[in-house]
Formats: structure tokens, C-alpha cells, sequence
């Protein structure tokens, strides 16, 4: 699935996107934080606070509790601030 | 009648907007619009630059917007944010609301804003005039509480 | 800042009114304005003719846009009424309110139309299409109701 | 003092303004509306729901129980229907 990074999350990341493929046992967006977490020092600064990140599948905002399965597009960004 | 959604680098004619949602109407009694500008925060900033989600804050405007249809039977629905390096005193984002009635524009109007501001993916970077850049502006907590108006 | 009331027979220019609340200003958040327009009433109405209270109409504007001044740290206020004959799709009112922050800018324009409607001294009468003339609008309920929001 | 009329009330009574001197015992707003009633056919129509009729004494709303002591100009008007 391809993993989408926005504002300091995509400045910390290191980059605005990127293929990924968590194993089987990340099941729900939580786990996913934390897997992503544990990829190295980028990740770990940029997921440090993961529950402030909001996470959108497919572009629908999504909570920490729901499954990924089946999502092409998971983005990852700080509380908006637009308007 | 229709919603417009637009996202854009440019800037844009809120007269030109607003007459699209009246021109050759006998049918609307009220039109509320919303301009949000950059400011210069006492005089510290230079720039905002904008970043969004391209596509799904296209999605979420037309979500909001649909969710305020939902709940006032307005005429037309117009909002316009901009992206990009946007200087103080210039305009951010635009929404413009008809109906036969005041009450429902307003209301409609405020509401597309409040949500806007906590759900759509737009996001602002500071650039000071000390030359300095790269910090965030934050989430406020005034904008969840705004929200509690529309429960 | 100053407030601006203007009670006149022509039509006004909706974007010139705005623009002079927040031109060459870069301490400006939010700009909140409303239009009323003469509506045709199902296709009933010809035109409306506006009647007033010269001196006391400005004055309870005045009074309203002081209050709402009271009430939200806003900068600028605009309040025009136009008076004479009106037909459907012509501007009637227009109210414009420039702030820091968008929830003051909205309260205190919606705040003023909510007065202006049931305290200015304006009062409506149809011309039907139909050649008849002389029906009085009457006072609505509504516009009372409007004003326990406020309390 | 002068009265003066709007709207409904300024076509019945088929005058926008006029000179009125009412006696000594006419004391408050809801007096003179009394008293105004009583004045011919025209002010009986104008007049007759007393109490929907607003009343500003120099340009001012005031509420029929209030004293006309002073006033200048006082105007008679139905409901407001600007906006």
C-alpha cells in the first residue's frame, strides 16, 4: 500500500510518500503507527506522539481503531490547520 | 443548486463568486460570505505557506458542504481555499452561502467554516520576517470547542 | 476602528464596501458580511417599496453596531439600508464585519441583522404583479426569536 | 409637540405630521394614544390596536408606560419590517 506523509510528519519522514508492506500481524491503524514507528530514527521522531497523528485511508479520515485492510492509500499528517 | 469547491494557488474574486450564486435569481433573500486572510501576527510573519492533501481536501470540502446542505435547505454553496506562499493581508479561503432565509445562510456559512478549519487537510507553515522558517502553526483548541455549537 | 452606517436610495457595491474594511491592513483575520435581496415571492411580488424614519433610522443602526461593538472586540462594521422602490434581485441591506478571528466577525454580523430587523425604523410594502399595491409586510414571529439567541 | 406617523399608521390617520397638543391629563404614551384614538375616524382606525403600535420620542423607542413630559417629537409606527 502506498503510505502518505504531510507538513512535519512529512518533514521528519524524510519524504512525501513511499510504498510499504507491513507484515500480517498489523491489522488496525495503530498498529501501523507503531510499526512505522520502529523503522528508524526518522520514523521513530515523526511517530513519537502517535496519537495526535491523523490518519486518512483512501482519503477518508479514519480512527487508530480501524483495519486496514484492503487500503491502497493511507496518509498520515498533524491536526489540520487551514481556513 | 450546485456547490462549488475549488482549491487553488491563485487568488480569487469573492464579488465575482458571489454574484455567481445571485446573478438572474429573484429567489435568494440573503447571502452570508466568510473571507479568512493571512495577518502579520504583530507583525512577526512574512508569509503563511499552505500545504494540503491534493484530492482528499477537495473530497472533505465537498463532504462539509454536503453536510451543511444536509441540515439547511440553502441555495447555493461556494468555497474557495488557497495553497501556496500566501503574504499578510492577502485572502486564504472564501465561503459564500445563498438561501431565502438569513438564518439558515448564516448558520450554514459558520458551519462550513468551523469544519473546514478541523477537517480539511490544509495545513500552515510560519515564515517570520527575522528570515527564520519551518515552524507549524498549531492546532487550536478554540476551533474543537467550535465545533460543540453543531452537536 | 470606525463603524459606517449609510441609509441611501441607490444600490451600494458589496465588494468596494468590504474592501475598505480591510485595505492596506494586515491585522485583519476574518470578514464576515450579509446581503439581503428583495425576493419575487413566487413570482407574486413587483417590487418592494422601503419607507423609513429619517435621523432615527441612522441612529438605531448607530445604537445596534455600538452594542455589537460592546459585545466582540471586532474592527470594522459597515451597515448599509438602502429606502425607496426595490425590485426582486436588487440589494436591500448589507452588513459587513471585519476581526481578528472568525467567531466574532460572525456573531456580531448576525447580531446586527437580528436587530436591524426588528429595531431600525424600516418598514415594507409589496407591489403585487398582479397591479395591486398598498399590503404592508408584517412583523414575523421569527424575527423576535431570533433576538433570545442574543440574551 | 410633534407627532409624527410611519407605514400603516401614517395612511390612516392620512398625515406624516402634525402639530398636537394634548391636555394636562395626558401624561404617559399609552395616554396619548388614547387620546389620539379619540380624535375622529381616521385616528380610531390608526389607532385602534393601541398596543402593537410602536412609540419613539425623540427618536428613541420607548414603551407605552413611559412618560411624555418634554418630548419634542414623538412617532407612531407599526412594526418594523426593514432588513
Amino acid at each position: 500500500m502506498k503510505a502518505v506523509y504531510f507538513a512535519w510528519v512529512r518533514e521528519r519522514v524524510g519524504k512525501s510518500e513511499e510504498e510499504i508492506a507491513p507484515p500480517a500481524e498489523v491489522k488496525s491503524v495503530a498498529d501501523l503507527l507503531a510499526w512505522l514507528k520502529g523503522r528508524g530514527e526518522e520514523y521513530e521522531h515523526a511517530f513519537e506522539a502517535a496519537k495526535i497523528i491523523r490518519v486518512a485511508i483512501d482519503q477518508t479520515h479514519v480512527k487508530h481503531d480501524v483495519l486496514i485492510e484492503g487500503a491502497r492509500e493511507i496518509a498520515f499528517f498533524p491536526p489540520m490547520t487551514g481556513g | 443548486m450546485s456547490t462549488t469547491i475549488r482549491i487553488q494557488r491563485e487568488d480569487f474574486d469573492p464579488q465575482a463568486e458571489a454574484d455567481a450564486l445571485t446573478r438572474g435569481r429573484n429567489d435568494v433573500g440573503a447571502l452570508t460570505t466568510f473571507t479568512g486572510f493571512c495577518r502579520h501576527e504583530a507583525g512577526a510573519l512574512s508569509a503563511l505557506e499552505l500545504e494540503h492533501y491534493p484530492g482528499m481536501a477537495e473530497k472533505e470540502l465537498q463532504r462539509i458542504a454536503d453536510e451543511a446542505r444536509a441540515r439547511w435547505p440553502v441555495q447555493g454553496i461556494t468555497v474557495l481555499h488557497r495553497y501556496g506562499k500566501i503574504v499578510p493581508g492577502e485572502r486564504i479561503v472564501f465561503v459564500a452561502v445563498s438561501g431565502a432565509h438569513r438564518g439558515q445562510a448564516f448558520a450554514a456559512c459558520e458551519y462550513i467554516m468551523d469544519f473546514l478549519k478541523t477537517s480539511a487537510p490544509f495545513w500552515k507553515r510560519e515564515h517570520k520576517v527575522d528570515g527564520s522558517s519551518g515552524d507549524w502553526v498549531e492546532a487550536k483548541d478554540a476551533d474543537d470547542k467550535a465545533l460543540e455549537r453543531w452537536k
